[in-house]
């Protein structure tokens, strides 16, 4: 995967050389780079692995995932705060997650702390029990135990 | 049950290649525009001191094995050297040079031995930064 | 009205929407009932006003000066990143030093398995000033 | 290299040797050694009378301190000469005295050596003409009379005796060299002849009379006048050797001289004749009164010389007036008061110092010297006998020794000051002859106790089983040289008159035409005048008294004994103290809050004080930039979170308060267009912040402060005071503008320097020397945090580490 | 704004100065660092607040403010960091060694 | 050639840094740091000779004339004071080597000294008034960790104090600083002269001045002495003896260099305002002295008397004072480094601080006993040791300028200081002497020597004042005329 | 109309921190200090931003990383501090 990236990188270099100027530009160097892109794409098969810039499509839908559940989350606090006669009932609850190495975990607890109504407040110390705090219990813990799922395939999809 | 720093400790692994970077950027950048030795190597040893926060002098020391004293003295040294090294040029104390260098590659750059006496300044706010809140916390 | 002048208004109200967001979240800092629910809004609503204000910062400085502001990328970036790691730290310390969850709150999973005790909300320590032992 | 330094220097380099003479003498010659020096000078000495009689002075100066007028000019004149020839003449008796007297057991190098140094200071003084050097031989008497007194400083009186004398003598120093800097300033010169010769210019000058009283005070407090006398008796626990030289022959004699070498000077003061006159009869007559109650012999003999002292000093006084008088005729008679003082002067030495020596021998054979333990001693020591009778009749103005002329003259001066109608003396001129008579019927009283109950009467058992010997010759010796001097003196005294005090005369008149007509010629018999009669009822007087002492010496218990004037000094130096402990220890009470509660009403009062005297404030908004109104908000902020503070009740709360301010400052930095201060202050505030967290893990949570409310509400005003001032001025110097500031010039940066952060390139550049030595004040700061930690005090470690 | 600040700069001083004459170390430290908010503030505003561009010529072709204050602060900044880090240290050592973090308990007699 | 100029300070902080690095090999800390304060001793001697023929030396660093980058300026005032301090500090690392003990050394003893003599090195030296505080705060800094070095109770519970008040006095000064800028808007102390005459030293700048008098008074313990004598008697005995040799004199310089060069104009309000508080600092201090009963205490209020004698010579403001206050501020450097490291001593050998507690000590310490002898004398004004010119020439002026009552006080208080000491001597020296000297602890060879340089020195002062005349001659006469300084600064 | 826009927004970014100013001062424990610390850092990114437009300058650009990170090292430093009463630890897994 790495070596993808570097090769993409002297394939720049190249395109630096090749186009010789009398001092070397930096948007010359990006076109290098985007027509290594191009090369790549097309010979990333013979590497046997996965098109290295896929990872970042999976990552750019994760940060998207995140800014979309911190939307969201950010509202459903706004609405408790202006809304003074709703009713809640804060609680802690646990979730038991699969993923697995200390990228992956964190990713999760993060996401899951973007997730409307909770905030992860401990990770047990195998490091697969989250112990969460919801801000209204019997609202937050169905909604994130449902999307939990979702976020635990999307993050598998970067690392694995 | 034990404290599971897992989160802590990813994040600040991710985040401290910000700081540092930041960091350098502020140091060299501090001709043109804010920045400059001092605040480089504040920002440089909070960096240090985030490790140290996230992990534990143990492990940091292990890590980065300097003894952050002579860190700041050689930061001193560097300083007054710089300094100092006018007076063999029978200029007066302190006077900067600079001239402008073309590099392959980079170009054009302005070099000055400011950046030298800046290193100084800079390494001495790291190590003092970094002794102080280690003696600090080593002490019972 | 150009597209520059466009997104010179977006990012206005960008930042417009964003200080108002704030201005909430601060409310509840100050409306919620325990650290806990109050850390929700800390690190939701806060980090999401400042989010917008520096995307709308960013737009500005992108049209207005034709400045494309890294430092601001890597603020949003940063901020981004760590808000929830604060919250979650925060939360954790309050917990361990026995900050009590408001009154009226439900089920504690997290209670037995770090006191010993039963799942009941609202230990009694006092925490009214400090938390040193 | 002339001798008149020779003659100085000798006796120290002397003393600078003794310590070499020690290690390699045996313990008995290094008196002899020592004696030398006196000796040789004293025949040196003599060699310059025939010419100084003939009129011839010496002087030669060297530069010391040039720049400064202060030079090392000798001055050898008649007066000079007089005292010198006594330094080194009963210098030379004392130490051959002190030879036999001291045993090889005492610290002798010591001895010798503060002996020299206070001879070599002596003819310093003597031979001085440049008044600062004057003084420094002065103080130096001081100091080597404070060792001498303190030789046997294991004894607690010993050391009181030396710190009285040292502290009094001191003191008067230090008057005495005001003095001489007021004449200084009055005349633009340290030489005294200078003076003398430009005595029109300075005699007008409103410094005169202070000049003139503190040279007195110094001259008062060496010579042991009322009420500075009180040094004198207390320096009795000298060696008996010590008394004798120092406090009858020579030091004391010093203020004398000083009187004397200052009367061409100020003689012409009214002020000078009254305090000079005054005070040596009131310490004649003081001296000679408590002279009668003592008991002890070297008491006696110490208030006897403070008596005499003030007879030569009263003697001065009275012939000062030719001084203001000026030359004539008629006016030549009242110079014979200060030829009588001279006279007297040797003469005093003599007598006296035969008697010190008489009593050290006492002592020495006897061992008391208290005079109701002694008794009958005429048969076991007659010679020692005969120098007490020799020299009491001679102190108590009796015939055939030399203290009847002199005390004969004393009488005249006195009588013939009673004719004046100067200085209105005519309204109680007459005090003047019934004082001086009535303190010689004392000074009668206390001789004839001396020579009785010493000598006389039976001897106490006790000291018959001592069974004690007659002195050995080298201690009889000196006295009796003395003794030969006195009857010697009497017969041919107008050879000592011709040939040593003509001379001096000249000196202490320089205006006065001729030595001749001021030189009277002395005989021992006159026909019967008043001053005769005078004597005569001074001896039926004094017999009388004596005889009913028993009697009358009640009136000594009127004098309450808590108002002595010991006691007085006691009181004054132990309230002082005291006093100063109590005041010192009030204000010094070793709390902080205390010294910063002075600090800071010290800082309002004199700082708001000059500003508000001045008129200083001044307050124009006009120029100022606008308001915004979020600025506003923070300024609020900062304000709810500075008075937020005072009330916090956590360390916490305070410390994040703390830390709102700094973030604040931040804020108002990037409002103020500072972009490198905003970066550093956040990070500094941030760090700082840190810093108190971490350190609070060894600290204590804040306490409610337990102040009084005074207390708080005077903290509350001082601290409302110190925000006003700096408010206050701060508005002014906002509006201040007269000149354009220097920083424009670094607006050029970026030519200059190479920059286009100005800030930067002026912390880098322009000013990069600041920025050096500040990061050595952090790396001193980082240091110290790390030696602080790691160097701590082992336990039950006292203070003992060096 | 001048006269404002300066009557905040006044006002952080009188509650600084509280502080200072309090007993407690740990209050007395709190004000020195009152203090130095305030001076800091003091220097930028005697040097006159608003009256430029920041002082980067890469940003502005002037006027700009007054970059000498600036600097100077910077300065000031750095040292009072210095000194409160060792102060700190200082206090709590003191605390520990003597047992009292109250001023007047720390009088010490000279008898002692 | 003016680079010499640097190197009194810049000498100091890089031996200093080195010897961080060798903070475990003491013999080699000792014999370094004191060939560096040799050399900087010979150093300042050689520049002081040299400002005598060629006028005022400055170095403009990094080339930038003034008034606009900072600067060193040596005139003789500044040189001499220099000298002395560098002298001081030579002879006292001599007594250190020997009693400091290795705790400290590893501690890095010796570059804490050096930090300490560079700040005031550089505090005589610069011409740059904000400078001026940093180079405060680099002796400061370096003061506050030596007083609070060892971790004794006591030690810390003054050095806490010492920092706080010293911490509060920096502050003043910047406020002064604020307010100096916000005026004259300039720092170079020869243009803020130039510009404060030019404004006729209007009544808003003679606050200024005031608010200076309170900074430096603060420093050198006029009037606001309180913190002296607590923390002058805590920490060990050679750095109280360079604390009483140098911190107190920095603050004398600088007030003598505020109100001669930069605030000459008004002296009817400044001058008096020094002349009461040197008057009432010399009348506490000999209170002071008179109630003390032991001998830290006794030798700490004689350092407060000594400010304010020299400050009268300020005070008064003739150039025979001017004159006579700095033959006055060598001598007091001296002789009281030399009294402090004597008391130390004596409480080295008898552990005890209390005069009535010790008896006889001169029997076992012969040239112990008779040194403390003459350093009082000295410390009296005894000619012809050190402190007699001074003295005399404060008098003249005092008198010359009508200034009866300083004059007395000033007089007065040298009796007292005799008094005071004389009591020390007479309780302690003399006396029975109780301990065999056998039993009795020897003094170190070190210590030694540093007892015999400074006596030699201050003979030296005293009988040799001559040869010091040229230089301080023109010293003062350089204060007095700040034109002289202005010119050598601003024109050319 | 965007400049009174800007600054009305930064007069709320303001209020904002007057409001989190009290949680401050009002605690009531450490945590929701720490919490309303937090707050005040984020909201003075935002006003920097803000303060950058109105005065056009990019120089405090760098100050809005800075807070940032200082926000986030200062609240784990006092999240540290409440939970374990030390910030750094000597030794590991404490
Ligand atoms: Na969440
Ligand atoms: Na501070």
């Amino acid at each position: 995967m790495f070596g993808q990236f570097l090769l993409n990188l002297f394939i720049a270099l190249l395109w630096l050389l090749l186009v010789d100027e009398p001092t070397p530009q930096l948007t010359t160097f990006f076109t290098g780079f985007i027509v290594g892109i191009g090369i790549l794409y097309v010979m990333h098969r013979f590497f046997g692995t996965q098109f290295y810039l896929r990872k970042l499509f999976k990552v750019l839908y994760l940060i998207l995932l995140f800014i979309k559940e911190l939307i969201i989350s950010s509202f459903s606090v706004m609405r408790q705060i202006l809304f003074p006669k709703l009713q809640i009932k804060p609680g802690i609850f646990t979730y038991k997650t699969n993923l697995k190495g200390e990228w992956e975990v964190t990713t999760l607890a993060l996401l899951l702390t973007l997730t409307p109504g909770s905030v992860v407040m401990e990770v047990s110390e195998s490091g697969d029990v989250f112990y969460i705090h919801a801000m209204d219990i019997e609202e937050s813990k169905e909604s994130v135990i449902r999307s939990i799922g979702k976020f635990e395939k999307a993050i598998m999809e970067v690392t694995r | 049950m034990k404290i599971n720093d897992v989160i802590l400790r990813t994040v600040v692994k991710g985040v401290i290649f910000i700081i540092l970077t930041l960091g350098v950027y502020l140091f060299f950048s501090g001709h043109n525009a804010p920045g400059g030795g001092f605040i480089g190597g504040l920002v440089l040893g909070s960096g240090l001191v985030l490790l140290y926060i996230t992990y534990d002098l143990e492990t940091v020391h292990k890590k980065m094995p300097f003894d952050f004293k002579k860190v700041a003295g050689l930061g001193v040294l560097l300083a007054t050297g710089s300094a100092i090294g006018s007076i063999f040029f029978d200029a007066p104390f302190l006077s900067q040079t600079d001239t402008y260098f073309t590099f392959p590659i980079l170009g054009e750059k302005h070099l000055t031995t400011v950046t030298v006496f800046e290193a100084g300044v800079a390494l001495t706010v790291i190590g003092t930064l970094v002794t102080i809140i280690l003696s600090i916390s080593e002490d019972e | 009205m150009s597209v520059k002048e466009i997104l010179e208004w977006v990012a206005v109200l960008l930042i417009l929407f964003g200080s108002i967001v704030s201005v909430i979240s601060a409310l509840g800092l100050i409306k919620l009932p325990d650290v806990y629910t109050r850390s929700h809004a800390a690190s939701k609503s806060s980090t999401f006003a400042v989010l917008a204000c520096l995307l709308g910062a960013f737009i500005y400085f992108w049209v207005v000066d034709g400045y494309v502001s890294i430092r601001l990328i890597l603020g949003i970036i940063f901020v981004f990143i760590t808000s929830p790691v604060a919250g979650h730290l925060i939360c954790r310390a309050a917990y361990r030093a026995n900050v009590p969850l408001a009154e009226g709150s439900g089920e504690d999973e997290l209670k037995p398995v770090l006191f010993g005790g039963e799942g009941v909300v609202g230990s009694s320590v006092d925490l009214e000033e400090g938390t040193e032992k | 290299m002339t001798i008149d330094i020779a003659i100085i220097l000798t006796p120290f380099i002397m003393a600078a040797l003794i310590p070499i003479f020690y290690r390699r003498l045996r313990k008995n010659m290094i008196g002899w050694v020592v004696l030398i020096i006196p000796v040789s000078l004293f025949l040196l000495l003599t060699t310059y009378i025939p010419r100084v009689a003939k009129g011839e002075v010496y002087s030669h100066t060297y530069e010391w301190i040039p720049s400064f007028n202060l030079n090392f000019t000798t001055y050898i004149d008649g007066l000079s000469l007089i005292f010198s020839l006594l330094i080194t003449g009963v210098g030379s008796l004392v130490i051959l005295y002190s030879i036999f007297y001291l045993s090889v057991k005492e610290s002798l190098h010591h001895f010798y050596c503060y002996l020299l140094l206070f001879m070599g200071a002596m003819l310093g003084v003597v031979f001085s003409d440049n008044l600062m050097v004057l003084y420094a031989f002065w103080e130096l008497t001081s100091v080597s009379s404070f060792l001498l007194i303190a030789f046997w400083h294991h004894r607690k009186a010993s050391r009181a005796g030396a710190r009285k004398s040292m502290t009094i003598t001191v003191s008067g120093g230090v008057a005495m060299l005001v003095g001489f800097l007021m004449l200084y300033a009055m005349s633009g010169t340290f030489s005294i002849r200078e003076i003398i010769n430009n005595i029109d210019v300075i005699s007008g000058h409103v410094l005169f009379i202070p000049a003139l009283l503190l040279v007195l005070f110094g001259a008062f407090t060496k010579s042991a006048q009322f009420p500075f006398h009180i040094w004198l008796p207390d320096a009795m626990e000298a060696p008996t050797p010590v008394s004798s030289y120092l406090h009858s022959a020579t030091m004391v004699k010093a203020g004398i001289y000083l009187v004397a070498r200052f009367t061409p000077i100020f003689g012409g003061e009214m002020v000078w004749f009254w305090t000079i006159t005054g005070v040596g009869l009131i310490t004649l007559f003081w001296g000679s009164f408590n002279a009668v109650r003592q008991v002890d012999l070297k008491a006696i003999l110490a208030y006897s010389t403070v008596s005499q002292l003030g007879l030569i000093m009263s003697l001065l006084g009275l012939g000062s007036v030719a001084v203001y008088l000026g030359y004539s005729t008629e006016t030549v008679m009242y110079t014979q008061a200060t030829f009588a003082a001279l006279f007297h002067l040797i003469n005093h030495s003599t007598f006296k110092g035969a008697l010190f020596m008489m009593v050290g021998i006492v002592d020495h054979e006897i061992g008391t010297r208290d005079i109701r333990r002694l008794g009958g001693l005429m048969a076991i020591l007659p010679f020692t006998f005969t120098i007490a009778i020799i020299g009491c009749f001679s102190m108590a103005g009796l015939p055939p020794f030399n203290g009847f002329l002199s005390k004969e003259m004393f009488f005249t001066a006195v009588l013939n000051i009673t004719e004046l109608n100067i200085f209105s003396i005519h309204n109680i001129g007459l005090l003047i002859p019934i004082v001086a008579w009535v303190a010689s019927v004392f000074t009668f009283v206390y001789c004839l106790i001396i020579v009785s109950k010493t000598f006389l009467g039976s001897m106490k058992p006790d000291i018959v089983e001592k069974n004690p010997h007659e002195a050995p010759f080298g201690m009889l010796l000196p006295p009796f040289i003395l003794i030969g001097l006195v009857i010697t003196i009497f017969f041919f005294p107008n050879l000592l008159g011709e040939y040593i005090l003509k001379p001096a005369m000249l000196s202490v008149y320089p205006t006065f035409p001729s030595a001749e007509e001021m030189t009277p010629h002395i005989s021992a018999w006159h026909r019967i005048n008043t001053e005769l009669l005078m004597t005569l009822g001074v001896v039926v007087l004094g017999i009388i008294l004596y005889r009913f002492l028993k009697y009358w010496s009640k009136i000594y218990r009127l004098f309450p004994k808590q108002w002595t004037l010991n006691a007085i000094y006691e009181k004054v130096i132990t309230s002082s103290e005291n006093i100063s402990e109590s005041i010192t220890k009030r204000y010094m009470s070793g709390h902080l809050t205390h010294y910063f509660v002075y600090i800071y009403v010290s800082f309002v009062a004199i700082v708001a004080g000059t500003f508000i005297a001045l008129d200083a404030f001044e307050w124009n908004p006009t120029n100022d930039a606008v308001i915004e109104n979020y600025e506003l908000i923070l300024v609020f902020v900062m304000i709810f979170a500075a008075v937020a503070i005072l009330f916090a009740k956590s360390r916490i709360t305070t410390v994040l308060l703390n830390g709102v301010l700094g973030y604040s400052v931040a804020f108002f930095f990037v409002i103020f267009r500072a972009p490198d201060l905003a970066l550093t202050q956040l990070v500094v505030e941030s760090v700082t912040t840190a810093l108190y967290l971490i350190c609070f893990k060894f600290l204590a949570e804040l306490k409610p402060e337990r102040s009084t409310k005074r207390v708080k509400i005077s903290n509350g005003l001082i601290s409302v005071f110190v925000g006003a001032t700096v408010t206050l001025i701060g508005l002014t110097v906002v509006n201040y503008d007269k000149f354009k500031s220097i920083s424009s010039y670094f607006e050029d940066s970026y030519n200059l320097a190479g920059g286009k952060n100005i800030v930067n390139t002026i912390l880098g550049d322009f000013r990069a020397f600041d920025t050096m030595l500040e990061v050595v004040v952090l790396f001193i700061a980082g240091l110290g945090v790390f030696a602080l930690i790691k160097l701590k005090a082992k336990k039950g470690d006292v203070d003992i580490e060096n | 704004m001048e006269s404002l600040m300066m009557i905040l700069i006044g006002i952080l001083v009188a509650v600084a100065t509280y502080l200072v004459l309090s007993r407690n170390m740990i209050r007395i430290i709190l004000g020195t660092a009152l203090l130095s908010h305030a001076v800091h503030l003091l220097i930028l505003t005697v040097g006159g607040l608003k009256k430029g561009d920041v002082p980067l010529l890469s940003q502005s072709e002037g006027p700009f403010t007054d970059a000498l204050p600036q600097a100077l602060i910077l300065t000031a900044i750095v040292i009072s960091f210095a000194t409160t880090a060792f102060l700190l240290v200082l206090a709590y050592r003191t605390y520990k060694t003597n047992g009292s973090d109250d001023l007047q308990e720390l009088r010490g007699m000279p008898d002692e | 050639m003016n680079n010499l100029l640097v190197l009194p300070l810049i000498i100091p902080i890089i031996t200093a840094v080195v010897l961080v690095f060798l903070k475990d090999h003491i013999v080699l800390q000792r014999i370094i740091s004191f060939i560096t304060m040799l050399f900087v001793t010979v150093l300042s001697f050689i520049l002081l000779n040299i400002v005598q023929t060629e006028g005022i030396l400055r170095l403009d660093f990094s080339g930038w004339l003034p008034p606009f980058g900072i600067l060193f300026v040596a005139d003789s005032f500044a040189m001499i004071l220099v000298l002395t301090a560098s002298v001081v500090t030579t002879i006292c690392l001599l007594y250190a080597f020997s009693t400091i003990g290795n705790r400290h050394e590893k501690m890095f003893f010796y570059p804490f000294v050096l930090f300490l003599i560079a700040g005031v090195n550089g505090s005589f030296l610069t011409g740059d008034i904000f400078n001026l505080f940093v180079c405060f705060e680099v002796m400061l800094l370096a003061s506050y960790v030596l007083i609070a070095l060892g971790g004794e109770k006591r030690q810390l519970r003054e050095s806490l104090k010492y920092v706080l008040i010293n911490v509060v006095a920096s502050w003043m000064f910047l406020v002064a600083l604020a307010f100096l800028y916000g005026t004259v808007k300039t720092l170079n102390m020869a243009h803020i002269a130039v510009r404060v005459a030019e404004a006729g030293q209007d009544p808003l700048l003679t606050t200024v001045s005031i608010l200076f008098l309170i900074v430096f008074s603060l420093k050198a313990g006029l009037l606001l002495f309180f913190w002296l004598p607590g923390s002058y008697s805590v920490p060990p005995t050679v750095v109280q003896a360079l604390f009483a040799a140098l911190l107190t004199k920095v603050g004398i310089y600088a007030l003598i260099r505020t109100f001669t060069l930069m605030f000459p104009l008004q002296q009817d309000v400044t001058h008096t305002i020094i002349g009461i508080m040197a008057g009432v600092t010399i009348i506490a201090g000999c209170m002071g002295a008179l109630s003390g009963r032991d001998i830290y205490t006794i030798a700490t209020y004689n350092v407060i008397i000594g400010v304010g004698f020299i400050l009268i010579g300020l005070a008064v403001g003739t150039e025979t004072a001017m004159t006579g206050a700095i033959y006055y501020l060598i001598h007091d450097m001296l002789a009281k480094a030399l009294l402090f490291l004597l008391v130390g001593m004596m409480f080295y050998i008898t552990g005890e601080s209390v005069v009535k507690k010790m008896s006889g000590l001169i029997k076992n310490y012969p040239i112990f006993g008779w040194i403390f002898f003459i350093v009082m004398l000295a410390l009296a004004g005894i000619p012809p040791l050190s402190g007699f010119v001074g003295k005399v020439l404060i008098g003249q002026g005092a008198i010359e300028a009508g200034s009866y009552i300083l004059l007395a006080l000033g007089f007065a208080s040298s009796i007292i200081v005799l008094y005071s000491l004389l009591r020390i001597f007479l309780a302690s020296f003399f006396g029975e002497t109780t301990i065999s000297l056998e039993d009795s602890k020897p003094i170190p060879k070190g210590a030694y020597w540093s007892f015999i340089l400074f006596t030699i020195s201050i003979v030296f002062v005293g009988m040799g004042a001559e040869s010091l005349a040229v230089y301080v001659k023109d010293a003062a006469e350089t204060l007095m005329n700040p034109s002289i300084y202005i010119d050598a600064i601003l024109k050319g | 109309m965007k400049e009174t826009i800007l600054l009305l927004a930064l007069i709320l970014f303001m209020v904002a921190i007057a409001l989190v100013l009290y949680r401050v001062i009002v605690g009531p424990t450490m945590p929701d200090r720490a919490i309303a610390l937090d707050t005040i850092g984020v909201n003075l990114i935002s006003s920097i931003a803000i303060v950058s437009i109105i005065l056009s300058t990019t120089a405090f650009l760098e100050a809005i990383l800075i807070l940032g990170i200082l926000a986030f090292i200062g609240t784990i430093a006092f999240s540290k501090y409440i939970e374990r009463g030390v910030i750094v630890e000597r030794k590991g897994d404490s």
